[in-house]
């Protein structure tokens, strides 16, 4: 039994395709509690991040700057009283907001953190993540039905709407940066994500820089394609409070409210990390062909190490402005705590760091590059993240009318256009 | 016709004797009263009457005085120039002032009662012209359970402040579009601005059957 | 005359969609009274034929005190706290208005002193109520943050009030006659400076607001409505501007002190909610020009006239409007010589602008309900009194 | 466990295939008349794609991607037909459906 | 796609969890088909049918039919569901849900069914000699690189089914214009 566990250590493909099916359950647990840790966090920092947009401090009460609100609203979600409406039906209530859940969460199988990090590699990749995607539309019009009421109603109606015109202009948008994948040496493309990855390292360019204009226009329409597909932001139209009062989970509370929002920012990093592994070169750090001296390497193998240093230094600033009166004593003691074990890792990262920098082919040198693959790559999706709420906290909302318009008129044609463009474009290249 | 009525005839509950305004002489047009002030009642003592209607005489006033004669009146009370119209008048008056006299604009409509009147209610349209940054009042009395025309099609602004006259008073507006109550609750009995109904009276039948509570005190 | 007043406005007439073909999605919606974008408890029954207005009956009266009726009841002082509860977000003006208006029956003045305070305080609470619509209005349409921007300014103002007053909402700080109190030892600091800090918000504002390409599509040739229109349906106020008529009382009709003052009245040219968004900022603007030559030229002097400790004004009636920030507030008053009003009429603003509500909304979308609800700047307290 | 050969894939289809007649054959709801067709599509794609394995060649798997094309076209044309006929008729059980003009 | 599992296969002996797989993904299929032609409630059949088609992807995929699994994905269960949704829910039938299930006719249909049933066993149980029993080899280069070349043809080429792909989607133009028409109140 040993030796099927450590048999696929060594190998350098994921375990899905290796067959493995014990390490892809492990990775399949990693990813779900790392995903969930992200939503987590997503949710103390969004609501912090906006406070302080909005000229306010967020939650502040509970633990440290409120770092552990989050697990209190969990608590409190938990233990909310999970109401059902009297006509509702029953089955297909409790059914939208696991469909919800599945769609958004089987899409990070495809996801690569790195090289060999990811859970199977599929030769479809990508169809896959557009096809579980499309699922999330029937949790949400699924649950609106549920409801039996107006409200909930009209708001399934227009977010299934929506979606389903956007997911067009993201889908003709990702067949452009697959299409680019296509113009290396031997002219077949690949649809698996990690296959786009390493022809973005091949091509020694991330994508969003190709063929200057188009690469930028397809990503910029994926970008507001993505924030419609997980009704956000300027086209939170199904939630919209001031007409629809909540939208399509009106009707829910308690854990299954929860396990919606949980869908929806899971969406959120997912969809995102596509954008990053298609357009931004997934796991790569900056200029990988150009600065790729030992050296370099070894500067940019610092980086996890410096952000974890920097977020105690941080913390530790934190624990020393805070108020000295009693009251605060034990969140003083609990942001210390913080503190030391953020720095403690930081000093961990670094030590790797210098340790794979000096014994070269040695597995620290792949545990080194397993970490700085997943640091460049959550830092991408964090850039996106925090991209999500600036959108929140500064632009109004679209009137569901325009919300089409703009999804048919606007961004259909352009995603069509940019793809015969690359098409011409790729051909005379190549 | 429409006895000569200088001004509301105060309520006979025991007149409060002229409390002398502040000697300021009326700022009206007219330096002396045309008539003298003789207040119907005794003659308050040495302190002198405030200040009193007193008749409005403008080029506007002298045509609908040729026009319509006795069922109108026109005075002038501190500056403030209203007419005083018959009932029979109401419609057209109205029509005539937006249309000639450019008062296109219907500030307000209301009413006041007084129960010890033969025409109990007092109706008010306060109309003010953009043109001529004017501002003057039509007034009617009319008895208790009478209707007047509604005057919707002149001003549609009307709508809800007839409505709310309707509400407060129980006043019928022939030829409104939609007249219900505005403000209380449609199964709502009495009219709370007249002078009959108490301050703390309410209609315990409706608020036992929609609220179900024994009564809102 | 006007195409409004020959359709005649029975509510929810509707232009019956031909039978033809049966609608199958056609609802009827109830928007409010608990809704959060209604300011207040305002019903408004909506029907949609699927997202489109077909017509509207705006069902009000949940918050009717019947302010009228207490007049009657109360003396002429004893009445002057309930006005500031009428539009509860622009009381110092209601109060202005009531006070001028028994001293117009009472035939006194205020004194110049008294009348500048009444002014610098009037325009300040104008630009309080209107930072208050910004905030609420842009968070209906979507904009969180302006919220908290306009809340966080707003409090200075209140500041002010607080410190001349001692009340920051419902402020009773005047009295017929003039001003109950001096102004408190740093009253022309804190309004100077109040004049130097809120200029740059105004920018902050406008920079989040004014080219914010979504405020745009949200708020162009939404809730159009005509001169016209607004005149016959009564509407004043910053809408009546916004739809091009130069009209304003303050400069129609002074009173106080306005006539002292030289400000602009911004107007808008095709009447839709943007225009009235930016007629309603330069409202801003020109209020703070008020209110500096107000705190500069500020005289010394009484700030009571002469008014009997007893208010028994002469028999007679009379009619005073003031410029509120929702429109033109009047008050009708009718005396029978005693200390009680006979008869006390408030022409509410918010009331009259209410009823143009279904005019502008109709055929548009139920998202824009919400946003000309905001662009008409209704408080449901002056709507019921 | 015997291995899965391509019989196996047709007993499935068959099932699936008669199961969409039976709805179609039965039903009085237009709508669950069309799933079934969906099923019946369904079931030849499933016939499809195994025959392609079987044979080891790609013809299979292609016309599957058609008849979706197809599929897709039908549910639409279908759907329309259906909410033309609701919003005019008010009913949607296939008895009632006799007119080929209304 | 991947040599490990293909090779296993040729030695006939697929890895020990296909037949469960396979089972699992027939059974689902079946049962959700069942679902879908007994549920009183449109919406309930609905979601039958969505995991029968899910099931069926997940026969394709075991049938080494990667693309035509995606397509199923997303273009049957993403998108023709929930058109079958959106109309359930735009045109509220459930007013209808109350009255009888089946039309008058429904043994006969049955009697039918049953006899096409019978029909499909004999076929089988006649052909059975005709199939090889050894699954034949799937060429190497990845799926979806095959099936492109068949419908686009390749290095100028035209391929087989380029025209074919053509007149299709043709047809999907005839099929949103009808949609539309049939649906617009007011055109």
């Amino acid at each position: 039994m040993p030796n099927f566990i450590m048999s696929y250590l060594g190998s350098t493909v994921t375990p899905g395709e290796a067959g493995n099916q014990f390490w892809a359950l492990i990775y399949v647990l990693i990813i779900f509690a790392g995903v969930s840790v992200a939503v987590i966090c997503m949710n103390w920092i969004e609501r912090k991040a906006l406070a302080h947009f909005q000229v306010r401090l967020g939650p502040m009460r509970v633990g440290p700057h409120g770092l552990l609100q989050p697990i209190a609203d969990a608590l409190k979600l938990m233990l909310k009283e999970d109401i059902i409406p009297s006509e509702a039906d029953q089955f297909v209530f409790w059914v939208a907001p696991l469909i919800g859940l599945l769609a958004a969460f089987t899409v990070y199988t495809v996801i690569p953190f790195g090289p060999s990090q990811a859970v199977s590699d599929m030769n479809i990749g990508i169809l896959f993540m557009l096809g579980v995607s499309s699922l999330g539309v029937l949790g949400i019009v699924v649950a609106g039905w549920a409801s039996n009421s107006h409200y909930p109603l009209i708001g399934a109606l227009r977010s299934s709407a929506q979606m389903v015109s956007y997911e067009v202009a993201m889908g003709l948008a990702v067949v452009s940066a697959i299409l680019m994948t296509s113009l290396n040496a031997s002219g077949t493309g690949t649809l698996s994500m990690i296959g786009i990855v390493q022809a973005q390292q091949q091509q020694g360019v991330w994508f969003i820089f190709k063929f200057f204009p188009l690469g930028l226009i397809a990503f910029v329409i994926f970008a507001i394609a993505m924030v419609a597909e997980t009704n956000r932001a300027p086209f939170d139209m199904a939630e919209a409070e001031s007409e629809l009062t909540a939208g399509y989970h009106t009707e829910y509370s308690g854990l299954r409210w929860s396990l919606f929002m949980l869908a929806e920012y899971a969406a959120m990093i997912a969809v995102s990390s596509i954008a990053v592994t298609l357009w931004l070169g997934g796991w790569m750090r900056p200029f990988p062909n150009l600065l790729n001296a030992p050296a370099w390497d070894f500067i940019f193998s610092l980086f996890p190490g410096l952000t974890f240093l920097g977020l105690a230094a941080i913390a530790f600033v934190g624990t020393a402005r805070m108020p000295a009166d009693s009251f605060f004593k034990i969140q003083r003691i609990g942001l210390a705590v913080f503190a030391a074990l953020l720095g403690f890792i930081a000093l961990l990262l670094l030590a790797i760091a210098v340790a794979g920098r000096f014994a070269d082919a040695s597995v620290g040198a792949r545990f080194r590059d397993g970490i700085d693959y997943i640091y460049w790559f959550v830092l991408k999706v964090a850039v996106f993240m925090y991209l999500f709420i600036w959108y929140r906290a500064t632009w109004p909302r679209y009137r569901f009318d325009q919300l089409m318009k703009i999804g048919w008129k606007v961004m259909l044609p352009i995603s069509l256009g940019v793809l015969v463009v690359t098409a011409i474009v790729g051909v005379i290249v190549s | 016709m429409a006895e000569e009525v200088k001004s509301p005839a105060p309520p006979p509950p025991p007149e409060g004797e002229k409390k002398p305004a502040a000697e300021k002489p009326a700022p009206a047009a007219s330096a002396a009263p045309a008539k003298p002030a003789a207040p119907a009642k005794p003659a308050a003592p040495a302190k002198p009457a405030g200040p009193v209607p007193v008749p409005w005489t403008s080029p506007l006033v002298e045509k609908y005085r040729s026009q319509y004669g006795s069922g109108l009146e026109a005075q002038t009370y501190l500056g403030q120039n209203y007419f005083t119209v018959d009932r029979s008048l109401i419609p057209d008056i109205l029509r005539l002032l937006r249309d000639e006299e450019q008062f296109d604009y219907c500030v307000d409509i209301t009413a006041a009662h007084y129960p010890k009147r033969e025409k109990q209610f007092d109706v008010v349209w306060i109309l003010y012209s953009f043109p001529r940054n004017e501002r003057v009042r039509v007034k009617t009395q009319i008895a208790d359970g009478a209707s007047i025309p509604s005057s919707v099609s002149i001003w549609p602004t009307a709508n809800w402040l007839e409505r709310e006259v309707y509400d407060m008073f129980g006043i019928q507006f022939d030829g409104h579009p939609d007249l219900k109550r505005i403000l209380l609750p449609d199964g709502w009995k009495g009219y709370p601005l007249r002078k009959d109904y108490g301050i703390l009276q309410q209609d315990k039948e409706w608020v036992q059957i929609n609220l179900g509570i024994e009564s809102g005190q | 005359m006007n195409d409004v007043s020959n359709r005649a406005l029975s509510n929810l007439d509707l232009e019956t969609p031909d039978k033809t073909y049966l609608d199958s999605n056609e609802l009827v919606i109830n928007m409010g009274p608990q809704h959060p974008a209604t300011h207040g408890v305002l019903r408004v029954i909506l029907k949609l034929d699927g997202e489109k207005v077909l017509g509207t009956e705006c069902v009000i009266g949940y918050l009717h005190r019947g302010v009228e009726k207490i007049a009657e009841n109360r003396t002429y002082t004893m009445f002057n706290p309930y006005v500031d509860r009428m539009d509860y977000v622009a009381a110092v003006s209601n109060g202005l208005g009531y006070c001028e208006a028994v001293e117009k029956l009472m035939n006194v003045e205020a004194p110049p002193r008294a009348k500048y305070i009444r002014v610098i305080l009037t325009e300040l609470n104008r630009i309080a109520s209107h930072q208050l619509w910004l905030g609420t209005h842009a968070l209906d349409i979507g904009a969180m943050t302006p919220l908290f921007y306009t809340f966080r300014d707003r409090e200075e103002i209140l500041k002010i009030f607080e410190r001349y007053c001692g009340a920051r909402l419902t402020t009773h700080a005047f009295r017929i006659g003039g001003c109950q109190y001096e102004t408190y030892a740093g009253f022309e600091k804190d309004v100077k400076n109040f004049l130097a800090f809120f200029p740059p918000k105004i920018d902050e504002y406008e920079a989040l607001l004014t080219t914010n390409r979504i405020w745009l599509e949200r708020t162009k040739n939404v809730g159009v409505i005509s001169g016209a229109d607004c005149i016959a349906l009564g509407v004043t106020g910053p809408v009546l501007r916004a739809s091009g008529v130069q009209w304003d009382l303050r400069k129609a009709q002074p009173y106080a002190a306005y006539s002292e003052f030289d400000f602009e009245i911004p107007i808008g040219t095709n009447g839709d909610t943007y225009d009235r968004y930016l007629v309603r900022m330069a409202e801003m603007r020109q209020s703070l020009r008020i209110i500096e030559q107000a705190v500069n030229g500020i005289p010394e002097g009484p700030i009571m006239g002469k008014v009997p400790k007893v208010i028994k004004p002469p028999v007679g009636e009379i009619y005073h409007s003031i410029e509120a920030p929702k429109g033109e507030l009047g008050y009708f008053i009718v005396s029978d010589g005693s200390t009680q009003p006979y008869r006390l009429r408030v022409r509410p603003p918010s009331f009259v602008n209410l009823q143009a509500l279904d005019i502008m909304v109709r055929g548009l979308l139920v998202a824009d309900v919400v946003a000309v609800i905001g662009t008409l700047d209704i408080v449901l307290g002056e709507v019921d009194r | 466990m015997v291995p899965i050969t391509t019989l196996h894939y047709l007993v499935v289809a068959a099932a699936l295939f008669v199961l969409g007649v039976i709805g179609v054959l039965t039903r009085r709801n237009v709508v669950i008349v069309l799933m079934s067709i969906e099923l019946i599509l369904n079931a030849v794609n499933l016939n499809l794609v195994a025959f392609s394995r079987m044979w080891g060649n790609l013809h299979g798997q292609l016309f599957a991607i058609f008849i979706v094309v197809d599929a897709a076209a039908e549910a639409a044309v279908g759907l329309g037909i259906l909410i033309a006929f609701f919003r005019n008729r008010e009913t949607i059980n296939v008895d009632e459906i006799d007119l080929l003009k209304w | 796609m991947n040599p490990v599992m293909n090779s296993a296969l040729n030695s006939g002996m697929a890895p020990v969890a296909t037949p469960f797989f396979f089972y699992m993904l027939a059974g689902l299929a079946v049962i959700g088909g069942v679902l879908v032609i007994t549920r009183r409630n449109a919406v309930h059949s609905a979601l039958a049918l969505i995991v029968t088609l899910l099931a069926v992807a997940g026969l394709y995929l075991m049938l080494y039919a990667p693309f035509v699994a995606g397509v199923q994905i997303i273009v049957y269960a993403g998108g023709i569901m929930v058109l079958f949704l959106f109309v359930i829910m735009l045109v509220n039938i459930e007013r209808s849900s109350k009255e009888r299930r089946f039309n008058r006719m429904w043994p006969v249909g049955l009697a039918a069914a049953c006899a096409l049933l019978a029909l499909f066993v004999s076929a089988f149980a006649k052909g059975k000699a005709l199939f090889p029993d050894r699954m034949m080899t799937l060429p190497e280069s990845s799926n979806t690189q095959q099936i492109a070349t068949m419908l686009y043809g390749e290095a100028g080429r035209m391929g087989q089914y380029t025209f074919a792909f053509e007149i299709a989607s043709l047809l999907l133009l005839v099929a949103i214009l009808g949609a539309v028409i049939m649906t617009k109140k007011k055109i």
